[in-house]
């Protein structure tokens, strides 16, 4: 067999995987269901890119978005206690305005790429075997050294997502008791003892 | 240190603002430290009169530090007579109100008051030193901030209408002004004055260029009809804020066209002269008529203040009839010393008059001409001062009111007799609206008992009220140390004004 | 034989779908999340393919850090989710609306 | 010929601000004798060396003094500077100025003895003495407009100066407005003085004046004026205001509410005469036009006989000598108008010390009658007090221009130079001034008549306490004490008035209105020189004043006193019932031919609803309209676009995936990029 047939073929296999994925990502009632499917969808374009020889980036997505990401979408469907037949209103009533708009957008971006495109252009050779070494290597090496600034901004930009998803979330409980040592410092006497001035008491004179 | 003396006016009283916060409300450690600092300020300023050399080169004192280097901006400053004339009134009127603010604002963050004027006294400095323009916007612009809190903290029961009324206006002027600025700089690529005023300009973009600026000092000094922020802004803000407003700021609007649309775009400025007169003229007919029946001392002076100015740009504008058609430049001289004279004079009777009604503010808590009546029976020497405030606002010879106003008459008179004749109408209506205000306030007998208890000004209110009086004095009596100060540099910029640059 | 346009109609088709999803899910955060993660994956998509193709290598060091982004913003995403669901107990969006000028 | 000397100058200026300074800031301290000790000495000085340099000029042969003493600004070849121009004309004005004020200060030791504002009043008046001297000692026209102005303050705080009056405080605004209207014709002429002559210095701008006659003023595009015509007419303007002429009189009568000295100095003798000063100091330029002649020809001779009408049917003392003032410098205004300035100046002189004396002396009465000021109330002062009676009758004379009193000299002259005149208006002039002499024996005789003579008409209730005192005095004719001779301070100066009231005319009249005893300071043109052709009629004044009791004047002024004697001493009853006959012109006359009535409806009323509706209508409505509308247009826009903002999700991204449609759409309908 065509070795690039077969890959046409596969190609064709993974998209159409990833198309009825994602349909069902936006369509079925189950929230679960939902993110299974788009987990399915990630897998198959995985698998496509896998096909544009792009190995390192195809295995990330599979092992940062469906081993992290994926998992904790479903921990939060599972957590929250969500009435599906409430979100799901509106539903149909939605449907054909969704249906038309992403249909005028496809017409529109096929127009653009211009269906002629699908014959021209063809895949040449990997440029990272050009290079003499592997994709993760190729990407590696531009990675630290070029886009290091980048890079390590990406780091930050996680380290405040993370910070900033716990802050988000931590929960301050009212009944717990604790200690605020900086206004234990600021203290003053007048603030804990009030000296009243009044006038001395004197027994009431018995009317009767 | 005198190469530097121009930005230590300006930062003196700047930095002096930190220790008078620092101090705090407690106490009058702020306020002797303000006081402190203004004294040095207008000693320094007197420096800068004994450094400033009248037969010397046009700019002086020039201080020049590349600022934003890409945009070739400098911190450049200099002066020529006109600016130490100006500096000179600043720094004296910022020691004065420090002094008048003494005891009124002891118990609402005096500190923070007294803190708000020092920066505005700076800023103002810097205005009239800034020779490079984009320095100038920045200082014209900033200054709006501390009147701003002045107004929109120790203001009366209306301020945050008057505050932002007064922001909005003048700010609304700067923006155009702010886009002739950058329309020149891409023209010249500099923002250096000088520079700017030698730079050749077509028809077109001079008259652009002279609507941009008409509406910024326009409003800023004010003219009719974008006056209306004025009285507003009076009435609400606290005494000391309506003597710097009154007697300083608005001055900015005339200087700014001194150094900018005169200078940058005489063409136009020439073939639009008569709509500034006209501008001009109205206010000394319609406004003297409005001042007539105001019933809130302040915004009658206020209005007053607005006819005044009117001698300011009037002068200003008939110099172009009288160099570019009449070719008369000593009338032309005798107009502009007018315009300027009017300024310092302005300054030192409308910070007076201020200063006199908040002398009747703090005893009796209003504004209301009608609430007054018969105080020279209660307070003889406040009546003194007030009435000799009311004559120089009247102008009348021997007080600094009369020079500006007969040296821009009788320069009118050699540019056109009807524009005289309209001008000097403000002898008449002047003397109504001052004067009837004078009586139904100082003369008479007492009118109420809250009146019969008012208490005649203290050592403070009348050194203060004295100052202003020597100032205003000295300028009538004798004005010529005043003239040849600014002689050159006038001189020098009605030649200007005599060459087309189109 | 697999040609550049065979990606980017998928890229195009996937966002469709996503545009799609954000249209008829107009009560459901959770789905409009993850709609958002399709149309990034589109958007990979091309870039993955513009870089296999084009020879360079900065497509994929992009994707990389859009994965990275995407990544915070849906930890971010999702937190305030279960915020909003602990503080008004729901999260059906035509709910919220406090942002209403 | 030798110099006058500067300091002596200096000296006379100064030494009365330096009294008033003294005794104005230092008044508390240094009492009340102190004040007047000060100013009196201040005066004292200024008037001796006034003397001094009169006597200088006149006989010690000293040349005319002209210089500056400072520069007041000098912008390219304009200067204005403070300086002195002393010739015949202003020396006789400061001798005039310092004597009749020196009476006064003496004077009012006795007059103002129980009033508050003691030091305050010495302090104004010492204070208008030195701005007096200011305007007439002044070299040039800036320096002049500063005396103007000075004495028009100093009036303003002493028609005021019972500013617990309501009517004070009223009359002296009202004389300081009326008087800026005048202030706003003289600005303009100073200004119109520097544009044609380009100088404001006397001296040069006299030598330049013969220029005006080749220059014009564009008044519209066919219309020229005259320069000299132009200059003229604006500067008289101010006189106007100054010195009292119709229309602008109205501030005078009013101006009665000061203290008597004041009427005296100020509204008599001295202040309002600077427009009479000022434009026989002009007398170059106005030679230059008889358009302006004529025009002061005729507003002076209708103020001359107008005016004098009104005196006649008042019964304030005081108001009847301040119409009388009117009248008389009606009188001066229509010298000036016929080119005979000295005799314009002469009748100002010989009127200075009448009309002081005759100020002074109702002062006295008054002092007597208890501030009583109604002659209705008073009658049969003759013997009661004998000098203020003597004197009063030597200034009245010398008013009606009896022979041989001073009055005679400078009013006949006028009266005949009028008639002799050939301008337009000297016919009307002329019945006017002659007239105007019946008319001032009418009103001068029924004041002496009702004051001095007859019954009394006051009533004489003796109370002890002193409290009582005060209510007896509200009660109009009704006295706590009878009335008595004032104390020395007040009848030494009117004796010492009285003198020249009646002798000066007699011994001067000769060299000063029929010589050339001004010298170079009037100047008159040769064809309109009215006194000189008179002066070939001159052979002495002993002679003339024997040719005076034929002269028409003196018939009328017999008159007058033949009619007023028999109205008011023989048959008192009359006058009630000539006052019904003439009604329509009694209350024309009353109502001083409703002059202020129009001034009040028009100008102060008028002003004031103008002022209120341009506020209303121009600040309010239409800026602020303008201005709060922009405001509240932005604000509906903005309240339009804040409804976009739903707050749903959705929307935004609904509003995002349009964009995108519709910029895909575009790429694909512009062009394939």
């Amino acid at each position: 067999m065509n070795p690039q047939l077969l890959e046409l073929i596969c190609f064709y296999a993974f998209a159409a995987v990833a198309v009825v994925s994602a349909l069902m990502v936006i369509t079925l009632r189950n929230s679960v269901h939902a993110v299974l499917s788009l987990v399915l969808t990630f897998f198959s374009v995985a698998s496509i890119w896998l096909l544009a020889q792009a190995e390192f980036l195809a295995l990330a997505l599979i092992v940062v978005y469906v081993g992290a990401v994926m998992v904790l979408f479903l921990f939060v469907v599972m957590m929250l206690d969500i009435n599906q037949e409430k979100v799901r209103e509106g539903f149909i009533r939605y449907l054909p305005v969704g249906i038309v708009v992403a249909a005028v957008m496809l017409l529109e971006m096929l127009a653009l790429i211009g269906l002629r495109a699908m014959h021209v252009a063809v895949m040449g050779p990997n440029p990272a075997t050009e290079a003499g070494m592997s994709n993760i290597a190729w990407l590696g090496q531009a990675l630290y050294t070029r886009y290091l600034l980048p890079f390590e901004v990406a780091a930050l930009i996680l380290t405040v997502g993370l910070v900033a998803a716990v802050v988000l979330t931590l929960r301050h409980k009212a009944i717990a008791r604790h200690q605020n040592p900086s206004e234990q410092v600021r203290v003053r006497d007048r603030d804990r003892v009030r000296i009243v001035k009044m006038d001395a008491e004197r027994p009431q004179e018995d009317q009767a | 240190m005198s190469n530097h003396l121009l930005s230590l006016l300006i930062w003196l009283p700047m930095a002096g603002a930190i220790p008078v916060l620092i101090a705090g409300a407690r106490g009058s450690t702020s306020r002797w430290i303000a006081l402190s600092v203004a004294v040095a300020t207008f000693i320094a300023s007197v420096f800068l009169l004994v450094a400033y050399r009248t037969d010397g080169p046009l700019m002086q004192l020039v201080e020049s530090y590349p600022w934003i280097a890409s945009l070739h901006v400098n911190y450049a400053l200099g002066v020529d007579g006109i600016s130490v004339a100006l500096i000179l009134l600043t720094t004296f009127v910022g020691v004065l109100v420090i002094v008048g603010a003494w005891d009124v604002i002891k118990d609402n963050k005096p500190h923070q008051y007294m803190a708000a004027m020092l920066v505005l006294e700076g800023l103002l400095v810097g205005v009239f030193c800034a020779t490079d323009a984009l320095l100038f916007y920045v200082f014209f612009e900033a200054m709006l901030i501390p009147m701003f809190i002045l107004i929109g903290i120790w203001g009366g029961p209306r301020r945050v209408y008057a505050t932002l009324k007064f922001f909005i206006y003048t700010f609304l002027g700067s923006i155009f002004m702010l886009i002739g600025l950058i329309y020149l700089y891409q023209k010249a690529g500099t923002f250096d004055m000088a520079t700017l005023a030698a730079l050749p300009l077509t028809m077109k973009e001079q008259t652009w260029l002279f609507f941009a600026f008409l509406i910024a000092f326009a409003i800023k000094i004010p003219m009719v009809p974008v006056h209306t922020w004025l009285p507003d802004a009076h009435v609400e803000a606290p005494t000391g804020g309506s003597v710097v407003l009154a007697a300083v700021m608005l001055k900015v609007g005339g200087y700014g066209f001194l150094r900018f649309s005169l200078p940058i775009v005489p063409d136009a400025s020439a073939h639009y002269a008569w709509l500034v007169i006209v501008l001009s003229l109205i206010p000394i007919v319609y406004i003297g008529y409005v001042a007539l029946v105001q019933e809130d001392m302040k915004k009658l002076v206020a209005y007053s203040s607005i006819a005044h100015m009117g001698f300011v740009t009037l002068g200003m504008f008939i110099v172009f009839m009288l160099v570019r058609d009449l070719h008369n430049f000593d009338a032309a001289n005798l107009a502009m010393q007018g315009a300027v004279v009017q300024m310092m004079s302005h300054g030192f009777v409308s910070g007076a008059m201020f200063s006199c009604i908040g002398v009747m503010y703090d005893r009796l808590h209003t504004r209301r001409i009608a609430d007054y009546g018969g105080m020279v029976n209660v307070m003889p020497w406040f009546a003194f001062f007030m009435v000799f405030f009311a004559m120089a606002n009247v102008g009348l010879p021997g007080t600094s009111g009369f020079v500006g106003e007969f040296m821009v008459i009788l320069a009118s008179f050699s540019a056109n007799p009807w524009i005289a004749l309209v001008a000097a109408f403000t002898l008449i209506i002047g003397a109504g609206y001052t004067l009837w205000l004078i009586k139904r306030v100082i003369w008479g007998d007492v009118t109420s008992d809250k009146v019969a208890a008012m208490k005649d000004i203290n050592g403070r209110e009348a050194f203060v009220l004295g100052a202003f009086a020597l100032a205003v004095l000295v300028i009538g009596v004798w004005p010529q140390p005043l003239v040849h100060l600014m002689g050159g540099s006038i001189d020098h910029l009605v030649h200007q004004l005599a060459i087309s640059k189109t | 034989m697999i040609t550049l346009a065979h990606f980017i109609i998928l890229g195009a088709v996937l966002f469709c779908i996503a545009v799609a999803g954000v249209f008829i899910n107009r009560k459901n955060v959770i789905v409009l999340l993850m709609s958002i993660e399709l149309m990034l994956l589109a958007v990979n998509i091309n870039f993955v393919a513009f870089s296999r193709f084009g020879g360079d290598v900065a497509g994929q060091i992009f994707v990389f850090f859009i994965l990275t982004v995407a990544a915070a913003e849906t930890a971010i995403g999702l937190a305030i989710l279960t915020l909003l669901f602990r503080n008004r107990g729901t999260i059906n969006i035509a709910d919220i609306d406090s942002m209403k000028g | 010929m030798h110099q006058l000397s500067t300091s002596i100058l200096l000296i006379i200026v100064l030494a009365p601000l330096a009294g008033a300074v003294l005794a104005g800031f230092f008044g508390r301290q240094i009492g009340r004798a102190g004040a007047h000790t000060v100013t009196i000495l201040g005066v004292g000085i200024a008037c001796a060396l006034s003397f001094v340099v009169l006597y200088q000029l006149v006989w010690g042969g000293a040349a005319n003094y002209n210089q500056d003493i400072y520069t007041w600004f000098q912008i390219g070849k304009f200067h204005a500077s403070i300086g002195f121009m002393i010739d015949r004309l202003s020396a006789m004005m400061m001798v005039v100025v310092t004597f009749v004020s020196l009476m006064v200060h003496i004077y009012t030791i006795g007059y103002m003895a129980d009033d508050d504002g003691y030091t305050r009043f010495f302090s104004y008046i010492a204070l208008f003495t030195f701005s007096m001297l200011m305007l007439v000692m002044s070299n040039n026209f800036m320096q002049l407009f500063f005396g103007w102005e000075a004495v028009g303050l100093v009036s303003y705080l002493l028609i005021g100066f019972y500013y617990k009056r309501p009517s004070a405080i009223a009359a002296n605004l009202k004389a300081f407005l009326v008087n800026r209207v005048g202030d706003f014709g003289f600005v303009l002429g100073i200004g119109a003085v520097l544009y044609f002559l380009g100088t404001l210095d006397y001296q040069a701008a006299f030598d330049h004046a013969p220029s005006l006659v080749e220059q014009t003023l564009q008044i519209t595009q066919h219309t020229h004026w005259s320069a000299a015509t132009v200059i003229a007419v604006l500067l008289f303007i101010g006189a106007m205001g100054k010195s009292a002429q119709v229309p602008l009189h109205v501030w005078l009568p009013d101006s009665m509410e000061g203290p008597t000295p004041i009427s005296a100095l100020i509204h008599a003798a001295t202040m309002v005469t600077a427009g009479i000063y000022m434009v026989a100091r002009m007398s170059p330029i106005y030679e230059l036009s008889t358009t302006a002649l004529s025009l002061v020809l005729v507003i002076g001779a209708t103020g001359a006989f107008f005016t004098g009408l009104i005196g006649i049917v008042q019964n304030d003392i005081k108001r009847v000598i301040a119409y009388s003032t009117l009248s008389q410098l009606g009188y001066m205004t229509a010298a000036l108008g016929i080119s005979a300035y000295a005799g314009a100046v002469y009748h100002l002189m010989t009127h200075a010390f009448f009309k002081a004396l005759l100020f002074l002396g109702a002062g006295s009465v008054i002092i007597a009658m208890h501030h009583e000021q109604d002659m209705r109330y008073m009658g049969g002062l003759r013997k009661r007090m004998p000098i203020t009676y003597l004197t009063m009758w030597i200034g009245s004379l010398a008013l009606c221009g009896v022979p041989f009193f001073s009055g005679f000299y400078s009013k006949d002259a006028i009266i005949e130079a009028v008639g002799e005149t050939h301008r337009w208006g000297a016919t009307y002039a002329y019945y006017c001034v002659l007239f105007g002499a019946l008319v001032t024996a009418l009103y001068t005789f029924r004041l002496m008549h009702l004051t001095f003579h007859g019954k009394p008409r006051y009533k004489v209730v003796e109370s002890h306490g002193h409290d009582h005192d005060v209510h007896v005095h509200h009660e109009p004719g009704v006295l706590s004490h009878p009335p008595k001779e004032s104390p020395w301070v007040v009848t030494v100066p009117l004796i010492l008035l009285a003198i020249p009231s009646l002798l000066i005319g007699y011994f001067t009249a000769g060299p000063m209105l029929y010589g050339t005893w001004f010298g170079k300071a009037i100047h008159v043109q040769e064809a309109h020189d009215v006194l000189a052709e008179m002066a070939t009629h001159f052979h002495g004044a002993f002679r003339l004043g024997l040719e005076g009791f034929t002269g028409w004047p003196f018939v009328l002024v017999v008159l007058g006193f033949a009619i007023t004697t028999y109205v008011y001493i023989f048959n008192p009853p009359m006058a009630g019932r000539i006052q019904r006959m003439l009604k329509p012109v009694y209350v024309v006359l009353d109502r001083k031919f409703w002059f202020d009535e129009v001034y009040q409806a028009v100008f102060a009323r008028g002003g004031v609803k103008l002022g209120r509706m341009l506020w209303k209508a121009g600040d309010h409505t239409v800026i602020d309209g303008a201005i709060d509308g922009s405001a509240s247009l932005v604000q509906r826009i903005a309240s339009g676009m804040r409804r976009l903002q739903s707050g749903y999700l959705y929307h935004y991204a609904f509003a995002m995936i349009l964009g995108l449609i519709l910029l895909l759409g575009g790429f694909w309908w512009f062009g394939h990029v």
